[in-house]
């Protein structure tokens, strides 16, 4: 293994520790005694203290903490204070719909990213690059819930084709669950898809003005094939850290397009839990989200290295 | 017929303060096997000149006027029977060898991409080529080096890999633009020693580009001196310095300071007084004429044309016998 | 403190300047380069000295090292009989009046958003602070020695050309009445015409001023014009040094000779 | 270049030009409905609930029967708060750690910019949920945490920035002229890097105010009575089969105020790029 990605393994693994570390804190110590915030103020005297032994409050700090994390490890999990099943169980149910969501949703972003990017960059400052460009810049500013509202309007208020929301289940068979899930991930694709679209542009098109190219050109390469031999990989390396990145802000936005569309996905589950001050599901939730993140962006290193050869061990 | 002809040849950039002549009416022959030196300072369009050649200047630039390359007006041709003349019958080494070789792939596979796209080659006729060509320009262990990047190559490596990627179709021509300005001392001798050798090996004309002038005169048979985007004064070598006509070509070449000169006399440097203008800023006439001590209003009025001051040597200079004179005088 | 030479300006002694490059294995240490390897130099007042070598001789760390940008791994230098690096930050400061440095690069070595009056005051409002109308005056003098006019005072370094630019970056470092200049590659990104202009500002000033140079130089032709004393760096170390004229005319190292023959010759000028 | 004032560039970048127009709008807005707002946005009037767009009421009423065009005006007081207020929280702490991590060099900066990698792994508006969920919800909450989640985004970029100043040869001229690592950041690097970060407040204010009606449409972000887009958004859902068009506006008022500020971004950004100036 390279430097780069031992290195880069070592970060990953302190920050998933990090990350446990900073939730356990924040939702355990910081607010006070979290039996009294879940149960609040009012709460009888007796509630409270059975809550705690429940809670495993009489522990001390150190062990708790490691305890959830051996037990995140394990898969075994502590029950929700609401749901009364464990949390694992209860977030793997919700992850069959936020994963596919968030997969649909990158799919569609890059879908229609890429090609416009592209078209952008070779139409540098023409008309077709000035509207592709207008048109992302207002994707981008458009909020994804809102984006969502009028989605629903459109095609479900007006059109009828699509449910205002709701999920059918796997159960019903992979057409209907993949219906319900595509006016939700086109709102959340139409935000990073505009991002991405730019970004991609930028990158080609600082690409385009190294001296490589030229080299390539005076070579005898025509643009197409320049552009596809010596342009597009290079381009690569920027653009995918954005799609890393991007990968986890749609988890995050997955929270509120979920909410819009009556999603029972893990974004609802964590809301739900935050209004009921679940806060063993809560912990669980934001430790796994920025678990996933952190592993994405590990990927991403990993594609660095199998694209970048300076990131390879020299032989010399 | 020569081997390549430009004729009155202009480059107009559209900048921020409106379009600027960087190039203007720059006209020249090449006869096969010829080497001709442009020997100019920053911005006085050598390396526009280049560019504009091989059919590759930048988006905000025109060019006018004709390049004939073998009897075929480049101008006419449209990009794709441009492509098939890059790479092939001219090629092109450029200043930063590190930055001209795309940091993704192998060196073996960038030299053997110009014999790919031009002469079909593939698998072991690709490679024997490739391997071939890293020995010609002096890479010692080929096999190995044929899969190293870019970065794991010294700046002169980089530069020889270069080198074997022009010549690598045997063009009739090769383009040298600065092509060891960013290289040490040591580094830049061996380079030019291997260009001039694999010149006259292979029965190359060479263009080389530099605003070095003993590079330019230890390696070309012919100068051409630019300044202000317009040839000066052009004439073979030996011509040259025996008889300089033009007041910038001798107030450039009394400028250099030399190993050695200290020795012989305690004079000082001369001087061109003022500074390379910018490009928008250039003049109508004479683009020398504000930083000439022999100018006068005829000299500001008109751009000079170049004029015979010897045999296969023009200088544009209207006041050339003044010029000669106030020389032999100093 | 030591009785210090009259004419010692600066005496580098022993030095060597290490520096760890990024690792490349993960349980390897990482690999050091030595930049400058055990060299001691002298420079004495009235006698420039230029320092030849390729890239990566070492001798832009060298400069470093004798402005005390950096601090060397092991050995001392000295301006006038003070080890620069066992001063502390205030006599340095007021030693620094006394050594200041040009730079290669004309378009970087002047901040881009400062007028011309202020970048080249910086070493006096820096070193010795002093009245409005004094500073203005030292500025004048400053900017008139190189060649310049009082109304460049409130221009910005973009309505300069290179050329006039290093007189710019000369004239600052002027402006606290130093002893030594240590110039790296001063005149290596300008045009030739505009070189020659730089090159004889450099030595009026060394006659009109008292100004001794420490030029590093790739180009051998600019340090025999401008110095009066050679070192030649290769790998890090001095591998020779001498007067001007006995290393031009008689090189003894295998890397001076090679280098020597090495520089492209522009034929004598007929006439 | 010469002459070229900033205004005479900005005045001929259309990206400029229209998200200066654009934000200029959002605060005159802002400021307008300090003083003067078509109808009292607070008072409640069941009778007219619903109504639709009307002389009287340009963007109809709302469920209470409140005026949706005052509301909105009323909201953009919330947006510019919370832009202000987690962009200075941002823009200050980050700025700062990102010059002394550039200026410190080694350990320091090593430290402060794992510090900043480690929270950027968690995505803001999750951390934002977070610690809303720990703190409770409300509108002062959702600017912290807006703002605190900035921090290392402005302090990346500044030390991205500074670094890129730091191996200037005129640093290296102020150190020769004996100017200590505090004096130099703050006389050289920081002028020089002013304008990258500018644009990045520009981009991290449109993304507060995202934030901040994400936050409020969740339920989660500003509270009753306090005006807020993203709230209204979230009110006007639940009658989308009646009365579609109250989910029309604000949605407008936000994506319009997002617009303005990363044009505005994009623009100065085109203006104050070097790279950009001597191409053109």
């Amino acid at each position: 293994m390279s430097l780069f990605l031992a290195k880069r393994f070592a970060t990953f693994i302190a920050t998933l520790l990090g990350a446990s570390v900073l939730t356990f804190l924040a939702l355990e110590i910081l607010p006070g005694d979290p039996a009294l915030v879940i149960l609040g103020i009012d709460a009888p005297e007796s509630a409270i203290a059975v809550l705690r032994l429940e809670l495993g409050l009489d522990r001390p700090a150190l062990a708790r903490y490691l305890g959830w994390v051996s037990n995140l490890m394990t898969g075994t999990s502590a029950n929700s204070y609401t749901y009364k099943v464990p949390v694992a169980e209860l977030i793997r149910e919700r992850l069959e719909i936020t994963l596919p969501l968030a997969v649909l949703a990158m799919a569609l972003s890059i879908l229609f990213a890429l090609p416009l990017g592209i078209y952008a960059a070779q139409s540098h400052d023409k008309s077709g690059d000035v509207v592709i460009m207008s048109a992302s810049q207002i994707g981008i500013s458009v909020p994804n819930f809102w984006m969502a509202i009028l989605l629903i309007m459109f095609f479900a208020v007006n059109l009828h084709w699509f449910a205002a929301g709701g999920f059918p289940g796997w159960s019903s068979g992979v057409g209907p669950a993949l219906k319900a899930l595509l006016l939700p991930a086109i709102a959340l694709a139409t935000v990073q898809g505009a991002i991405l679209a730019r970004f991609i542009r930028s990158a080609i098109l600082d690409t385009m003005r190294e001296d490589y190219v030229r080299t390539a050109r005076a070579k005898g390469l025509t643009r197409r094939a320049t552009m596809w031999r010596h342009v597009l990989r290079n381009a690569a390396i920027p653009v995918v850290t954005i799609v890393g990145l991007q990968f986890a802000n749609l988890l995050a936005g997955t929270i509120v397009i979920e909410n819009v569309f009556a999603l029972p996905g893990i974004g609802r589950l964590l809301l739900q839990s935050i209004t009921n001050r679940d806060l063993v599901v809560v912990r669980d939730l934001v430790v796994m989200i920025a678990a996933m993140v952190v592993t994405i962006n590990f990927i991403v290193d990993l594609l660095y290295a199998a694209i970048d050869p300076r990131l390879k061990p020299h032989d010399v | 017929m020569a081997l390549l002809e430009v004729d009155n040849l202009s480059v107009t950039l559209a900048t921020a303060r409106g379009p600027a002549r960087a190039v203007r009416g720059v006209s020249f022959a090449l006869e096969r096997g010829e080497t001709l030196g442009i020997v100019g300072e920053s911005g006085c369009g050598k390396s526009l000149t280049a560019l504009a050649l091989m059919g590759l200047l930048p988006e905000n630039a025109r060019a006018t006027g004709r390049v004939v390359l073998d009897g075929i007006d480049l101008a006419g041709l449209n990009e794709d029977a441009l492509c098939r003349i890059r790479g092939n019958r001219v090629g092109m080494i450029f200043q930063e060898p590190m930055t001209s070789l795309n940091p993704l792939h192998p060196v073996g596979r960038q030299i053997g991409e110009a014999l790919a796209t031009h002469r079909g080659l593939g698998g072991a006729a690709l490679r024997a080529e490739t391997l071939e060509l890293l020995g010609k320009v002096g890479i010692p262990e080929p096999e190995r080096r044929i899969r190293s990047y870019p970065h794991e190559l010294s700046g002169g490596q980089r530069q020889r890999v270069m080198i074997a990627m022009a010549l690598s179709c045997r063009p009739e021509i090769l383009i040298a633009d600065e092509p060891t300005t960013a290289l040490d001392v040591t580094v830049q001798k061996q380079i030019l020693d291997l260009i001039r050798d694999l010149v006259r090996e292979l029965g190359m004309a060479l263009i080389l580009i530099s605003h070095d002038l003993g590079v330019i005169a230890e390696n070309v048979g012919r100068i051409a001196v630019m300044y202000g985007g317009t040839i000066v004064e052009a004439a073979p070598t030996a011509a040259l310095f025996a008889d300089l006509a033009h007041p910038y070509a001798q107030g450039l070449f009394a400028a250099v300071p030399r190993v050695g000169w200290r020795r012989d006399s305690n004079a000082r440097l001369a001087t061109i007084p003022g500074v390379v203008p910018d490009l928008p800023d250039l003049p109508n006439g004479c683009t020398f004429a504000e930083r000439c001590t022999l100018a006068n209003d005829a000299c500001r009025a008109a751009a000079p044309m170049p004029i015979e001051v010897g045999p296969n040597h023009s200088a544009s200079c209207i006041r050339t016998d003044a010029a000669r004179l106030s020389r032999k005088s100093a | 403190m030591t009785a210090a030479d009259p004419v010692l300006l600066v005496d580098v002694r022993g030095v060597t300047k290490t520096y760890a490059l990024p690792r490349e294995r993960l349980f390897e240490r990482p690999p050091m380069i030595r930049a400058v390897a055990d060299v001691s130099l002298a420079v004495r007042a009235g006698r420039s000295l230029g320092l030849v070598g390729g890239s990566g001789s070492g001798k832009s760390t060298l400069a470093r090292l004798v402005m005390a940008l950096e601090r060397p791994t092991c050995g001392s230098v000295l301006f006038r009989g003070h080890d620069l690096n066992a001063l502390a930050p205030a006599p340095l400061r007021r030693l620094r009046r006394h050594f200041q440095m040009v730079f290669q690069d004309p378009f970087g070595s002047l901040d881009p958003r400062y007028r011309i009056g202020r970048i080249v005051a910086e070493p006096l409002d820096a070193l010795e602070p002093t009245t409005p109308e004094a500073r203005r005056a030292r500025v004048v003098e400053s900017l008139e020695a190189v060649g310049l006019k009082s109304t460049d005072l409130a221009k910005y370094p973009h309505e300069f050309s290179g050329g006039q630019r290093q007189r710019i970056a000369i004239a600052r470092a002027l402006i606290t009445r130093p002893e030594l200049i240590v110039a790296d590659e001063p005149v290596s990104a300008l045009d030739v015409s505009v070189r020659a202009q730089v090159l004889n500002l450099m030595r009026d000033l060394a006659a009109g001023f008292g100004v001794t140079y420490l030029l590093i130089s790739h180009d051998l032709a600019v340090v025999e014009y401008v110095c009066d004393d050679v070192a030649v760096m290769y790998g890090g170390r001095i591998v020779e040094s001498g007067t001007t004229e006995a290393i031009f005319a008689d090189p003894r190292h295998d890397y001076t000779r090679t280098l020597l023959a090495a520089v492209p010759k522009v034929p004598a000028i007929a006439g | 270049m010469q002459g070229d004032t900033f205004l005479a560039r900005g005045l001929r970048n259309r990206s400029f030009v229209a998200g200066g127009l654009l934000t200029l709008a959002l605060v005159a807005v802002a400021l307008l409905s300090l003083a003067w707002t078509p109808h009292d946005p607070l008072r409640i009037s069941i009778p007219t609930r619903f109504a639709p767009p009307s002389a009287t009421h340009w963007l109809g009423t709302d469920q209470f029967g409140r005026d949706v065009l005052s509301y909105i005006m009323v909201g953009a007081q919330t947006s510019l708060t919370v832009g202000i207020v987690s962009v200075v929280i941002g823009m200050t702490f980050g700025v700062t750690l990102g010059l002394c991590a550039s200026a410190a060099r080694g350990a320091v900066e090593e430290a402060i910019m794992r510090a900043a990698d480690f929270i950027f792994a968690f995505p803001a508006i999750l951390l934002a949920i977070m610690l809303v969920a720990t703190l409770g919800p409300g509108a002062v909450n959702a600017i912290v945490a807006i703002g605190i989640f900035s921090i290392p985004e402005f302090a990346r970029l500044t030390r991205g920035a500074a670094n890129a100043i730091w191996v200037r040869e005129f640093i290296l001229a102020a150190r020769a002229a004996g100017k200590g690592d505090a004096r130099i950041t703050i006389e050289h690097v920081l002028p020089n890097i002013a304008s990258v970060i500018i644009v990045q407040v520009t981009i991290r204010f449109a993304l507060a105010i995202l934030a901040e009606a994400a936050l409020s449409y969740l339920g989660i972000g500003s509270q009753p009575p306090t005006p807020s887009w993203g709230r209204m958004l979230a009110e006007a859902q639940t009658r989308i089969f009646q009365n579609a068009w109250l989910a029309v506006f604000p949605g407008i008022a936000i994506a319009l105020s997002v617009l303005g500020l990363n044009l505005l971004g994009d623009g100065l950004r085109d203006i104050t790029d070097p790279r950009l100036a001597r191409k053109r």
